[in-house]
């Protein structure tokens, strides 16, 4: 349990939200366009790291399902901002050894002819440490 | 040297669980003057008291200090109890050892040395207090409201009907406010304009009650009970003694595009109007900036058609210049505007509306003649969705922090109106709460859901989305099922979140009322003297001090009439006595100070001193005690040193810096 | 007018075209692109971390570049706009990532977010005008219905990116008007592609992206422009037969300078 | 003052009774603390602090002043609060010439609504003293122990 204090508070720290000022309204779901895709939802990962339940958060899907879109973040009401959550509990997982969910060696299989340097680097960026 | 005792209040644990009142009453004893000390656990209980007044006598005291809540809280009180044991109430200071002390502390020895020293400071200035005669004012038996809302209305009604003169000032054409643009009322469902036009009439006929309508309060002077007051009454182009309100005018006018204020921009106006059918007064008003006339020199259909020759287009601006001795804020609000909030498409569909535009809609005077239909075609609506919250409760910059506190409720009367009017149509709201504490609020609120069918989903509405069919797509969460929602509507209320109305602030300054962040006037007290502004003289009246709903609002429109009347009441008022006084010895006439006194209490005068032996004539200031307020400005301008003010003298003050630095 | 330019990595491969429209568009409308020295990748995305601060050096590096050339900085993509936009405001407002970065940068002058970053889009807006643009138009798209896509990295966060209203932009809307055309206005152009999400989860982007094109459509588009070679990437991956090209294309065809660019 | 050693400022906040004694009142019954460095002496107006009574603080041992009033506009007075903004920018340049760093004075507006920022505002005033250490410019010889 101490860990995962330890780690809740590490997700406080590297997102630099504060999920107390949330007032549970779900407006980030609602306007999350990954919602379907994502076994935890955008405001139950504000109300884990509340109950600091962030190994749940480290095995979930929707780690890698969230597209750093911010909508959730432009049109949270309390300025929560649940996608720095999101990103700071997929930071927790890919700064540990094997958390990368992208290898070197799956690359090429992915490629075609006009995919644009800039999706390798970003996804590169989200996904690996 | 003063006989100093000095009382130390526990207030319950409020003080005494933070701060070793015994400690002090032994730190305390040790200062020069104080010869009396003690402790109690309410100081400004009947017991309490009654242990100062047995102080007083047996130990001759000539000064108090008394170690508890703010002197805000209590300053008036300890005086008043200094004054019936027959001490000069001036003889009283107070150590606010509580919110500025026990409140924020929690280490008791930090705590219990910081009081410690505020009580040494308090000493050390009651030293220094000499006993002080307070002055009397006269009293104006006569009431301004701004504002002729419900809140104004009921207020002037309430000051009137107990015999003393109200003008109400207006901005807009005709008085009603807000209530009147509303169909129906919660809880009861009665019908707005069948329970507030009564009362318009009963204002307008009220001997004692005098309407200025369009116009406004540009200058205000004086204090309380002794208020002068510019009001601007606007050019209305008619002349109000000739008007026999036919509405021809109106009729011909043939500028008729003017978006109507009054129905919120759905329907248009002519040029020259009156806001709505029951306007109190029933007498138009020309719009310089839509009539042609104005704008092109030709037209004057209005003036030929009018029979009584009314129509004045030369008429000019006015400005009324009256005295009060009491003035009511009543101004009110208005919805926010959206255009932070695109998410929702107000701006780019017709049907994405807010609640007050539904209002009118449903209205049988409205836009729509009271149908319920699309505004972009027409068409009945078989799908509504209402979202809460939309711009209250906000932290972000876009919205308000507070909760608009009127929504729950009347987003619950309009999905029951509707479903009742049109079983066929499907209402959705999507809440956060729902927040309906009130008298029969919940039990109505419950109404909707059990009887009307009203589908109430918990969880905000992330986008609303036109589709190319001219439907609405609304994209919210269900929290509780944990779902994405997405449903197609035909039409979308938001329940708009309300700010008070434009202009409050520039009102506030004219009336040097304290307002709050939010543009919310402050009253004096948030518990014991909420219709009261810290300013005295100055009461406050609905929407304009916080949220509220009309039973709310017209309880604290009594409220505040109810205070009007107790200060017109007095022929006297006492006045402060901390005033300014001038050393004659040696002031030497510059003026500086006069130059400063926002009041025009200092004059000059030429008169006969006695320096040291010396006679002569000199200028020197004097100062007005009836029109000081005691600001102080004048004694720190005095290049001499000659004006002090009483009570906070610069001795006084020295003295309190020099015990807390030592 | 001359401005620095931070192409970024896509405009020097897959989206030269994308560079190639808008340099000769440039010059029709009087200023100049003046591209910075060895400048490197921004990293495509906006590192969310409060205590990342390597991965933000290099687009420090290109502010800093553009600070002592004493120009404002343009940039075309919309991701490396996002970041840089984004790093620049942690610099002058976030005094710890502040420090931190100055200590590894070991400039002459610390750097504090000085530089003005512009996109491209801003720069005809803010600088040039529309009005402007209006009137060097030699091939006005009359009768062309296109719909503008945003997407969200120039938009968002709205408070930090102060590009246009995060929920009803209007900025390419105008700027279609400008060449001619006839706008289309759509709920869904400030909604995401899918972004990066599309290297290993491309139905999820897929179906993103479908939901965008379905409504740019029923609205009547007939194509729609973007300033992203990643939107653009995921937007021609649907099943509807709907082009998508750079505004630059356009741009670029509108001001009759399109065939002298790709020369 | 000290406890264990740690260095504790002598502070004196002057507050006008209408807007910034009510918002530290309202700071107290919120319960949002700000150190016991802090003491407050009550005041009509802002305008009423005579650059004397400052003086007389660093004569005294004070570490740090700090002047709060209502914001511009809103003087329950009318405009008493700018002549105490006046006032102070000359005498807080001038204190800053004779070595009572800038840091050591301060003038804030505080509204009777603004629990938090008074609170806020103090807690930062004495941060920033507690940076400053103790002021040794203009201390009076004669009032030490």
């Amino acid at each position: 349990m101490s860990h995962q204090n330890n780690q809740a508070e590490m997700i406080k720290e590297i997102s630099g939200v504060n999920p107390y000022k949330c007032m549970k309204c779900g407006k980030c779901t609602a306007t999350c366009p990954a919602f379907d895709e994502m076994d935890i939802k955008p405001h139950q990962f504000v109300s884990y790291v509340q109950s600091g339940n962030v190994q749940a958060l480290a095995e979930s899907k929707s780690l890698w399902k969230c597209l750093s879109c911010f909508a959730c973040v432009e049109r949270c009401p309390r300025d929560v901002q649940p996608g720095r959550i999101i990103d700071a509990a997929r930071q927790i997982v890919v700064r540990q050894r094997g958390g990368n969910y992208l290898t070197a060696d799956e690359i090429p299989a992915l490629l075609d002819e006009e995919l644009p340097q800039q999706l390798l680097v970003s996804a590169y960026r989200r996904y690996k440490r | 040297m003063q006989r100093i005792g000095v009382f130390v209040c526990h207030c319950g644990s409020n003080i005494a669980a933070t701060v070793d009142v015994k400690k002090v009453v032994e730190m305390v004893l040790l200062e020069p003057g104080v010869v009396h000390a003690e402790d109690y656990q309410y100081m400004c209980s009947e017991a309490g008291q009654a242990k100062i007044g047995a102080a007083i006598a047996d130990k001759k005291l000539t000064g108090i200090v008394v170690c508890s809540c703010s002197p805000r809280m209590h300053e008036a009180t300890f005086r008043k109890c200094a004054e019936r044991y027959g001490l000069n109430p001036y003889m009283v200071e107070i150590a606010n050892i509580r919110e500025h002390c026990s409140w924020i502390h929690k280490d008791m020895q930090e705590a219990t040395e910081k009081a410690v020293i505020l009580a040494r400071a308090a000493i050390a200035k009651v030293n220094l207090n000499a006993p002080l005669q307070a002055g009397e004012s006269r009293v104006t038996k006569r009431a301004l409201v701004i504002g002729g809302g419900i809140a104004g209305i009921q207020t002037a009604l309430d000051i009137a009907d107990a015999g003393y003169e109200v003008d109400i000032v207006e901005k807009t054409p005709s008085i009603g406010g807000r209530m009147s643009q509303l169909d129906k009322t919660f809880p009861t469902l009665d019908c707005s304009a069948c329970i507030l036009t009564p009362k318009m009439v009963d204002a307008a006929g009220h001997p004692n009650i005098n309407i200025y309508t369009y116009s406004e309060v540009e200058k205000v002077s004086g204090f309380v009970g002794d208020f002068t007051v510019d009001i601007r009454k606007k050019a209305r182009s008619v002349d109000a003694t000739k008007c026999t309100g036919c509405g021809v005018c109106q009729e011909k006018c043939p500028s008729k595009k003017t978006p109507s204020e009054f129905n919120r921009g759905l329907g248009n106006r002519s040029a020259i109007y009156t806001p709505f059918a029951q306007a109190i007064p029933n007498v138009p008003v020309i719009d310089r900036e839509a009539c042609l006339k104005f704008k092109t020199g030709k037209c004057g259909v209005c003036e030929k058609v009018c029979q009584a020759g009314a129509i004045d287009y030369a008429q000019q601006d006015e400005i009324i210049t009256e005295k009060y001795g009491a003035i009511v804020v009543a101004t009110g609000f208005d919805t926010i505007k959206l255009d932070q909030y695109d998410e929702y498409a107000y701006n780019q569909s017709k049907d994405v509306i807010t609640s007050l535009e539904l209002e009118r809609i449903m209205n049988a005077a409205g836009p729509t003649k009271g149908h319920l239909e699309r505004l972009s075609d027409g068409k009945a609506p078989k799908e509504i969705v209402f979202v809460q919250c939309v711009g209250s409760r906000c932290s972000d910059d876009r919205g308000k922090p507070y909760c608009s506190k009127i929504c729950c409720m009347y987003t619950a009367k309009h999905a029951m109106l509707i479903r009742d009017k049109y079983p066929d149509v499907n209402v959705t709201v999507f809440y956060i709460d729902v927040r309906t504490p009130g008298k029969n609020f919940d039990e109505f609120y419950r109404r909707a859901v059990e009887e009307y069918g009203v589908n109430y989903i918990k969880g905000q509405v992330g986008k609303v989305a036109p589709q190319p069919d001219g439907s609405l797509l609304v994209q919210a969460s269900d929290l509780l099922d944990n779902k994405q929602i997405k449903m197609k509507a035909d039409m979308v209320v938001l329940a708009t979140a309300i700010e008070p109305n434009q202009g409050v602030r520039n009102i506030a300054t004219m009336l040097t009322a304290s307002i709050d962040t939010n543009n919310f006037l402050t009253e004096a007290h948030p518990k014991l003297r909420p219709v009261e502004s810290p300013t005295a003289g100055v009461f406050l009246s609905g929407v304009c001090q916080g949220p509220k709903d009309i039973p709310e609002t017209v309880a604290q429109a009594g409220a505040a009439a109810v205070k009007v009347i107790g200060l017109l009441a007095k022929d006297k008022l006492t006045t402060n006595p901390c005033t300014a006084k001038p050393d004659e010895l040696l002031c030497n006439g510059c003026g500086n100070c006069a130059k400063v006194c926002p009041y025009g209490a200092i004059t000059y005068e030429v008169r006969q001193v006695n320096d040291h032996g010396i006679r002569e004539d000199r200028r020197l200031a004097n100062v007005n005690s009836a029109l000081c307020q005691g600001c102080g400005a004048c004694t720190v301008t005095c290049p001499s040193g000659a004006m002090d003010l009483q009570g906070f003298s610069n001795r006084q003050l020295i003295a309190e810096v020099d015990a807390i630095c030592r | 007018m001359k401005f620095s330019y931070y192409p970024g990595c896509t405009l020097r491969n897959k989206a030269k075209d994308l560079d190639a429209y808008a340099r000769a568009s440039a010059k029709a409308l009087g200023f100049e692109l003046e591209e910075l020295q060895d400048w490197q990748c921004c990293g495509g995305v906006y590192p969310l971390g409060t205590d990342e601060i390597a991965s933000k050096l290099s687009s420090v590096r290109a502010l800093a570049q553009a600070k002592e050339k004493g120009q404002e900085l343009v940039t075309l993509c919309s991701a490396c706009h996002h970041v840089l936009k984004r790093v620049n405001d942690d610099m002058q407002n976030v005094e710890d990532i502040r420090t931190r970065a100055n200590n590894y940068m070991k400039l002459d002058t610390p750097y504090g977010g000085e530089t003005k970053v512009l996109h491209f889009l801003e720069v005809i807006r803010d600088r040039i005008g529309f009005d402007e643009l209006k009137k060097k138009v030699v091939n006005p798209l009359t009768g062309k219905k296109i719909g503008a896509y945003y997407g969200c990295l120039l938009l968002r966060p709205g408070n930090i990116m102060a590009f246009d209203d995060p929920e009803n932009p209007k900025m390419l809307e105008d700027f279609i008007r400008a060449l001619g055309a006839e706008p289309v206005v759509y709920p869904y152009r400030n909604e995401c592609c899918g972004g990066y999400i599309s290297l290993k989860e491309p139905d999820m982007a897929k179906s993103m992206c479908q939901t965008i094109c379905e409504s740019a459509n029923g609205f009547g588009a007939e194509m729609l422009i973007t300033a992203c070679p990643l939107c653009r990437y995921n937007l021609t991956k649907t099943q509807l037969d709907l082009p998508v090209y750079y505004f630059t294309e356009l741009l670029a065809e509108a001001l009759g300078v399109k065939e002298e660019a790709l020369k | 003052m000290s406890i264990n050693n740690e260095f504790r400022p002598k502070i004196v906040a002057f507050c006008c009774n209408w807007c910034s004694y009510a918002g530290a009142d309202l700071a107290g019954s919120s319960r949002l603390a700000y150190p016991a460095d802090v003491k407050i002496i009550r005041v009509p107006c802002s305008c009423r602090v005579n650059p004397m009574f400052i003086l007389r603080a660093f004569e005294k041992g004070a570490d740090g002043v700090i002047l709060c009033g209502c914001h511009p506009g809103d003087c329950h007075y009318s405009t008493g609060n700018y002549y105490a903004r006046r006032r102070m920018t000359l005498l807080f340049s001038m204190l800053d010439y004779m070595g009572v760093e800038n840091g050591r004075t301060r003038v804030e507006w505080v509204s009777a609504a603004e629990g938090v920022k008074f609170s806020t505002t103090m807690n930062e005033f004495v941060e920033k003293i507690r940076s400053l250490g103790e002021n040794v410019r203009l201390g009076d010889l004669r009032c030490k122990n």
